[in-house]
């Protein structure tokens, strides 16, 4: 239970031929006791390494991470109190499930071994795999060892949680109830948590806070529906979200934007935030709006190119012009492939981004009930 | 001296007689035990720790105690060969002429090449105690009668190998037993050449100013002999296995040292009657010398006693007892013979009559033991099937 | 070692005594120095290291270091005048020559037999048999016997009159030969013994890499329409590459160190003519006629004959991070 | 072995059933075969090792011989020559093993799961070890041990002269064993997980607890390997008893080196004696290859 | 292009032990010329091993596969004219891309040299990898490593495709635009496929129709949406949707079900169907209504525990009395954790099922359009 801060920590590999790597890059986040931090972003953006700097498992190049104000750059990892759950769980294979969870209480305390036993057998009780307590790894089923990985680092009790992708090997189903467990775990406990992922339902679900990195740099900090609905750049926008954000490159003409085969009329609270330099319109799939009339301001008609049916939605490819993109529609409605639909892209959904940039130029307007995203 | 003795003694107090030598099996073995059962009777007060070292002929034992005068760590004694094969030993032995050959008088007794050969560096470092002879050529006295041969007629090599040939038509059986081992032809090389060149060219070859001619003659004359004669395996058989083909009948003539002749009289063979031996032929009245001994390491751990053994191996007790058995005779010239079996009592005799004593080439007498390796080298390289004359040739007068 | 320990101890010490009021910056360094993974892991590859490398470095320098003086015989070596006077004599020495060619042609012929063989069983037993293990066990035997007994076996197999091989080749109406005394075969008779003894060994190192291969590649080659021939010829053979570089070179180093088996077979320091490699050469050289300085002149070139092999062994293994 | 599908290797679905089982006989002779090539030699040495010198002329090489001509003489007077051989090489092999396996193991996780810069470059000396002939070193060897260490001198109060030599194979046999006992750990090292090794240290636990308590016990199936390589290897070593100890006589003479001498005596080479000779030297090895074959095998792989 | 057909074919694995494995038992599909056939079950179903019979790679154990009415069980794998594509791709490492392609065309036809490059270069074209011709597998990422092993196998124009799992070891973002390309080029060339996968997404969006296995036998062969809607047991109503269907166990008293904490009454058209015997009560989370007011029919007092917000929408999980379930609502919907809603089950969102032997008793009406379910 720890408030933990990064103070522009950057992170350099430097390769066996000499050339360099950086793998995090001036990274500052403030992270609350007890709160649920999600690191997000693709692959190889550095939030493992972030992490394991954290965790004292990689030297920081500059910058610094304290703990309660502490600077803990220099400390060893085994010093840290800090605990870890890996991708691969990391448990020790020849040792029992006791043996697994004692193991950091005997080599980091002078705690004796009765209060080392009780204290493994109530977090065993509290993660329910105290039946499995004798049992070594191999014996376990994948969502039981991911428990025992996590009741070895609750054992402990450590200031701050770091997980690294801890449910990427289970299967979707026991993912998903894992990701309950987890939650209330956490929220039981209250301590400081880091989380790495690369799933999106992970990342909005289960965090406090989402921190978005891509390729070594933070890209925004922020509530999950902050970050969904009120992306600081177009990198953000796109990467939250399934399926993607859809994107419209666009330059703005009077009080239109224009782009190839339709045309986009704002309102001048818009176009006052924009200037001449070509923009990227932006609008989620679940908010295009398949209609019946035509002719509206917002309104296109779009040839339909592949029905993707899921049961409760059906992803809709749809074409302007050669300007593909994607609108999800309620698993009810039957559409055709190859038919022409009117389809509406209602402007308080639109989001506006610089397109050297990425910066977010204008997010969507929300209802009043969301203008401040829910916690 | 400071702490030589740590060795194999296992910490007497220095007086501790540690001799070293080969003769671990077979006759060797008896007469070994002969040699030191009489030397412990008469010196039962000395510490002696005899140490046999076998396996690969001698090969183990020069070893063995080239580790030990390498390491500083001599023994008192160890058997070898004297003459030109002391030379390898060059700094490291010590002299005995005043306390062994003097005190004991031995420079009388012995016969005057073994004299010489004990001679080293100004002084004397070994003591003889056995010679087999070189010279023989031994045959299984059936299979020659059946072959019609009468060996003792054969006054040259020609003859011979006439000889060869009727065995080789009258009989199954091999003419020539041979081991194509380097060292074996050598002594066949060495006695061909005393049998066809003469003694003095053989004298002059090891002395180094060969005869090129001779050399080459010795060559062809061997190479006649080998190429149709000797037993197929010859090159992968040793001396003992072929010997036992003149045991069993499978072969008629064999050339080795006497030492062979132990072999008949322990498989009960009867000389005369089922084998025989004559002087190869060519050298008939020469004795070809060979000498056992016993070396004088320098840094002597045990002084004194080794002094005392060494007197003791020269004198008569010690050449009969040890001789006796070894199958080998001794290099003093009056020994009593009735301690001998019949062979080694011509043999004996022989030795006194002889008028000449050609070194052996192969066995460490006539040249240093790194020459003795090159020629021997050179056979294996050019004359060990197939007979390269020319190249042999060439080898050995590089060599010598 | 232990100035070391006690120096790190020392060490130790003055950072803590400076933590008092010292700076911070001279305690982080030391600090980071203790913590440094290449100090904490000294204590684990140091001694071994040293061990090793005293005894195969160190004498490989000494070893070079003798060759240049002129050491035979008793007593020490002279270190005092160096020359190359042996590496003249060993490139004069027709005998080193004879020994090199038959070194190579051993080197050549017992490897490249080897791996066929090695590779042949392997597949013979990658053909899903019943008791494939036993098979396995039954062919890598000889590998689990030393040179000194197996050459005992072929000393009798090889026997002119009563060998098994005579006989064999005898129902062919051919030989009998002298395969240990014919100089113009006799090599090709040890390396058939060689081989006999260590295409097991490559049966298994074959084996190892084809049981890596992912059985979809057979899958896919079958359903692309290749016989089980050409599948083994184009898709699985190409891939046996890296197990055959290894099992190269660690034949190769065996067939350096065939030096025992001549030994036995042969009951000395020399074998027969056509037989004679480098290996025995230096050990007769050294050990039986005490010529040391020259004996190592040898080993130095037996050595830099091993590292033309390891030294592109290693890189390769070194590029490929298999290090 | 049981992975692959059996469709893979023999094609049941494929073939008619009559060519299938003629491949398969084929295939089955052509193994036997094999079997024969490689057990004929041994086969032969084990029946002439037990035939009277009668037999060994009246019977062919690979026949056994009749009741009649049955010896076990032979293997006698071969156990007698070669006993204190066995208990010679039986005490430098069994040491000198455990020394290899337990260093290997820690120079193999020095250089491995303890992550520094310039490992590669130790470990690549290391390698190289392994491939180095002995040659090259065998004449420096053997005057360190004679003429520097001289163990047998320094020692000789508390060591004999046997014991003297024995020790030094030890050291020898030890140092030029570490190199492929580092290799074979090294590659079991690297595949141990190095999530697992990052979490002991998280744990808090130093390197050497982090060597003791997860890496030791993990490499123990590893330490059976090696054992089981590194003895046969030790036992089989001939060079190093030929120049070290020297002579067939020394009382630490190796049982390899005194069955090099075996046999030969002036009434001829005793062929069934060293038959029998080679095969009291290689027991030991014949049972632990034949006891852990699979073990053995896997050491060979690596 | 071939009609493809299985008839009741079983495999059975015999172990080392002796014991015996029905992998896959009695199935039978039949294939039309040109269909895209997904398979689909849970891990060890019996995928894999149906797909490897068809290719020849597995000996059947009973029943037949015939390709256009030729019996193909005795023709060796080599001869049945037949593509694969591998879930680990099975490149062969050791050849170039090219190589690679033309490998099949060279063992399994008689082609001239020039005749195979430009079929090469024609399909490596077409998967828009005509850049990577001579590259190794080994310097491909994962995603054109997956476009060689599909051109290996389009290279070939073989009568049937097998694929297996060919997607998953792509990342998401990839995974979705494959799915697309797959689609578009078996559209192309019309060619018979059968595709094994363990996803929701690419079973609903891929095929013409799903044929869903469970523990080696067939439990339903339709179009995706009939799946969907009117699943043919419970296994399927499970296995197919994300998140999956509610089960509620409920017994038929009188006009209602009786379950634990909650009734629900019928309609006398769905109680026609049913007997006294336990059954499974089955509603969709999209189904599942909140409304404000109270007291209808169908609806419920029930608890929020967590609320997962998805961005697009929320997955609630809600509990009546001690019984869990999940509702999807519109992402822009304020809920609270810990607050007391009300929720419809709209009896036309029903399904019922057998409770012993899982048969669907009754599937959910229908609107109009969707009657006929869309092809
Ligand atoms: N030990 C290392 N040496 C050199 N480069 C490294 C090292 N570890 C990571 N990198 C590089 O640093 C960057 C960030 O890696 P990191 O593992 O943090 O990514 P990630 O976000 O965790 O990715 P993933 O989602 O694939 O796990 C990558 O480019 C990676 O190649
Ligand atoms: N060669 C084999 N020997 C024995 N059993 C096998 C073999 N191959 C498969 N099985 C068994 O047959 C059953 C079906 O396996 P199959 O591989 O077809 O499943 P799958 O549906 O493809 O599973 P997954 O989704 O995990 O790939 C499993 O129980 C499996 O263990
Ligand atoms: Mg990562
Ligand atoms: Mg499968």
């Amino acid at each position: 239970m720890a408030h933990t801060k990064l103070d522009t920590v950057t992170k350099v590999f430097t390769e066996d031929d000499g050339s360099e790597i950086i793998a995090v890059d001036e990274v500052s986040i403030d992270i609350d006791d007890g709160e649920f931090l999600v690191l997000v972003g693709p692959s190889g953006c550095g939030k493992s390494t972030t992490l394991r700097m954290i965790a004292g498992l990689e030297s920081i190049t500059s910058g610094t991470i304290s703990l309660d104000d502490r600077v803990i750059n220099n400390i060893p990892a085994k010093d840290r109190d800090i605990a870890m759950v890996f991708q691969s769980y990391a448990l020790y294979p020849h040792m029992t499930v006791r043996e697994n969870m004692s193991f950091g209480l005997e080599e980091s305390t002078d705690m004796g071994d009765d209060e080392i036993r009780t204290r493994v057998e109530e977090t065993a009780e509290m993660m329910g795999i105290e039946r499995l307590l004798e049992r070594k790894p191999g014996e376990l089923s994948g969502g039981q060892q991911q428990r025992v990985a996590l009741g070895r680092s609750i054992v402990r009790d450590p200031a701050v949680f770091l997980m690294d992708e801890p449910l990427s090997n289970l299967d979707a189903k026991l993912r998903s109830s894992m990701r309950t467990e987890l939650q209330r775990i956490q929220d039981e406990l209250g301590v400081t948590t880091v989380y790495v992922t690369h799933d999106q339902t992970e990342a909005m679900t289960m965090g406090d806070r989402i921190a978005i990195l891509d390729g070594g740099v933070l890209q925004q900090v922020a509530t999950p529906l902050e970050c969904y609905h009120r992306p600081e750049n177009q990198f953000v926008a796109g990467f939250i979200g399934d399926p993607s954000m859809n994107f419209f490159d666009m330059r703005l003409e009077g009080e239109r934007l224009a782009g190839e085969g339709f045309e986009y009329p704002l309102s001048s609270d818009i176009t006052g935030k924009l200037d001449d330099s070509p923009v990227v319109l932006g609008i989620r799939p679940e908010d295009i709006e398949l209609i019946d009339g035509t002719g509206g301001d917002h309104e296109y008609a779009a040839e339909v190119l592949v029905v993707e049916p899921m049961g409760n939605e059906n992803n809709v490819h749809l074409r302007i012009g050669d300007t593909r993109f994607i609108a999800t529609v309620n698993g009810m409605r039957r559409i055709t492939e190859g038919e022409t639909v009117t389809i509406r892209l209602p402007e308080k959904a639109i989001h506006v981004f610089d397109r050297e940039t990425g910066e977010a130029l204008h997010n969507r307007r929300l209802d009043e009930e969301l203008a401040e995203p829910p916690v | 001296l400071s702490g030589g003795e740590g060795g194999s003694g296992g910490g007497g107090d220095g007086n501790t007689l540690e001799i070293l030598h080969g003769w671990t099996g077979g006759d060797g073995k008896e007469a070994a035990d002969a040699l030191f059962g009489a030397f412990e009777e008469e010196y039962p007060d000395i510490d002696l720790d005899e140490n046999p070292i076998g396996g690969g002929g001698n090969q183990t034992l020069d070893q063995t105690v080239a580790n030990r005068l390498q390491s500083n760590d001599p023994p008192s004694s160890f058997a070898g060969w004297p003459g030109a094969n002391l030379q390898q030993y060059e700094g490291v032995l010590g002299d005995i002429e005043e306390d062994v050959w003097n005190e004991a008088n031995l420079k009388d007794a012995h016969a005057p090449e073994a004299v010489e050969a004990c001679q080293f560096d100004d002084g004397f470092s070994a003591v003889p105690i056995g010679s087999h002879r070189m010279n023989d050529l031994f045959y299984n006295v059936e299979v020659v009668e059946q072959a019609g041969v009468d060996p003792s007629s054969l006054t040259d090599v020609n003859a011979l190998i006439d000889a060869f040939d009727a065995v080789n038509t009258q009989t199954e059986a091999t003419p020539f037993a041979m081991s194509l081992a380097p060292w074996s032809i050598l002594q066949t090389w060495a006695v061909t050449m005393l049998g066809t060149q003469g003694f003095e060219a053989y004298t002059n070859f090891i002395e180094g100013n060969g005869d090129e001619a001779a050399v080459r003659a010795t060559f062809e004359t061997l190479g006649q002999m080998l190429e149709n004669y000797i037993n197929a395996d010859a090159a992968s058989v040793d001396f003992t296995e072929v010997n036992q083909r003149i045991m069993s009948g499978d072969a008629a003539f064999i050339h080795q040292g006497n030492w062979v002749a132990g072999a008949y009289i322990n498989e009960g063979l009867e000389y005369g009657t089922e084998w025989d031996a004559v002087r190869f032929p060519g050298t008939d009245g020469m004795y070809g010398l060979h000498i056992d001994s016993f070396i004088y390491p320098g840094e002597n751990p045990s002084p004194e006693e080794t002094a005392t053994f060494m007197r003791f191996a020269g004198g008569e007790t010690a050449q009969v007892q040890f001789n006796q058995y070894k199958g080998s005779i001794p290099t003093r010239q009056e020994v009593p013979t009735d301690e001998f079996n019949a062979y080694l009592t011509d043999t004996i005799e022989d030795f006194q009559n002889a008028t000449e004593k050609p070194p052996t080439l192969a066995h460490g007498l006539a040249v240093p033991q790194s020459t003795q390796s090159e020629l021997e080298g050179v056979l294996n390289q050019n004359f060990a099937d197939p007979f390269d004359v020319d190249a042999a040739t060439q080898g050995f007068m590089d060599t010598v | 070692m232990k100035r070391v320990l006690a120096f790190l101890r020392r060490r130790r010490d003055e950072s803590r005594a400076r933590t008092d009021g010292g700076s911070t910056e001279s305690r982080s360094t030391a600090r980071r120095w203790l913590d440094n993974d290449f100090v904490r892991s000294a204590p684990f590859w140091g001694p071994p290291f040293l061990l090793m490398g005293f005894f195969v470095y160190a004498a490989i320098g000494w070893n070079f270091l003798l060759s240049l003086t002129d050491y035979t015989g008793f007593g020490g070596a002279d270190y005092s005048s160096l020359d190359f006077e042996n590496y003249r004599r060993l490139f004069e020495d027709p005998a080193i020559w004879e020994a090199t060619r038959n070194t190579f042609v051993l080197l050549v012929v017992f490897t490249i037999t080897c791996l066929l063989i090695g590779l042949g069983l392997a597949i013979l037993l990658d053909r899903q048999v019943r008791f494939g293990r036993g098979f396995r066990t039954i062919y890598l035997l000889p590998f689990a016997l030393s040179f000194i007994v197996t050459a005992q076996f072929w000393r009798w197999m090889y026997n002119v009159n009563d060998g098994i091989v005579n006989q064999f080749v005898g129902i062919f109406g051919i030989g009998p030969y002298n395969w240990l005394g014919n100089p113009q075969i006799v090599l090709g008779a040890v390396i058939f013994a060689l081989v006999w003894q260590f295409s097991g060994y490559t049966m298994v190192i074959y084996l190892a890499a084809l049981r890596s291969i992912p059985t979809d590649q057979y899958e896919a080659s079958r359903v692309d329409g290749a016989s089980t021939l050409r599948m083994y010829r184009r898709v699985i053979i190409p891939q046996l590459r890296p197990a055959m570089v290894s099992a190269s070179v660690t034949l190769v180093l065996f067939a350096l160190k065939a030096f025992d088996f001549l030994y036995a077979v042969f009951g000395g320091y020399r074998p027969r003519q056509g037989a004679d490699i480098l290996a025995t050469k230096m050990v007769r050289e050294a050990f039986g006629q005490s010529q040391w300085a020259y004996g190592s002149a040898i080993a130095i070139a037996l050595f830099v004959l091993s590292l033309a092999v390891i030294a592109p062994y290693l890189y390769n293994q070194y590029t490929r991070g298999n290090l | 072995m049981s992975e692959r599908s059996v469709s893979v290797g023999d094609e049941t679905s494929d073939e008619t059933t009559t060519a299938f089982d003629l491949r398969r006989i084929g295939l089955y002779a052509t193994m036997l075969g094999l079997v024969v090539f490689y057990l004929l030699p041994i086969e032969s040495g084990l029946v002439t090792s037990i035939k009277t010198s009668e037999a060994l002329i009246n019977t062919q090489p690979f026949a056994p011989p009749g009741p009649a001509g049955v010896t076990l003489e032979k293997w006698q007077f071969a156990f007698d020559t070669l006993w204190s051989g066995m208990i010679n090489s039986m005490l430098f092999t069994i040491p000198a093993t455990l020394l290899c396996a337990v260093l290997g193991s820690m120079a193999a996780y020095g250089l491995t799961l303890v992550d520094w810069r310039g490992q590669v470059a130790v470990f690549a000396l290391f390698i190289a070890g392994i491939f180095i002939p002995y040659q090259a070193v065998i004449v420096p060897l053997t005057q360190f041990w004679s003429q520097y260490a001289m163990l047998e001198m320094r020692l000789g109060l508390l060591l004999s002269a046997r014991s003297a030599t024995l020790l030094e194979l030890i050291i020898t046999h030890t140092a030029y064993g570490i190199p492929i006992c580092t290799l074979l750990f090294r590659s079991q090292y690297k595949t141990m997980s190095w999530e697992m090794i990052e979490a002991a240290r998280l744990d808090g636990a130093t390197v050497w607890r982090i060597y003791k308590r997860i890496v030791l016990p993990l490499s123990i199936p590893m330490f059976a390997v090696v054992f089981i390589f590194q003895f046969t290897q030790i036992w089989n070593e001939f060079l190093f008893s030929l120049t070290i100890i020297g002579s067939v006589s020394d009382p630490a003479a190796s049982a390899t080196l005194i069955l090099s001498g075996l046999g030969e005596a002036l009434e001829g080479v005793d062929y069934p004696l060293r038959m029998a000779g080679a095969f009291i030297t290689a027991l030991p090895t014949l049972v632990v290859y034949l006891l852990f074959a699979d073990e053995f095998a896997e050491g060979v792989e690596v």
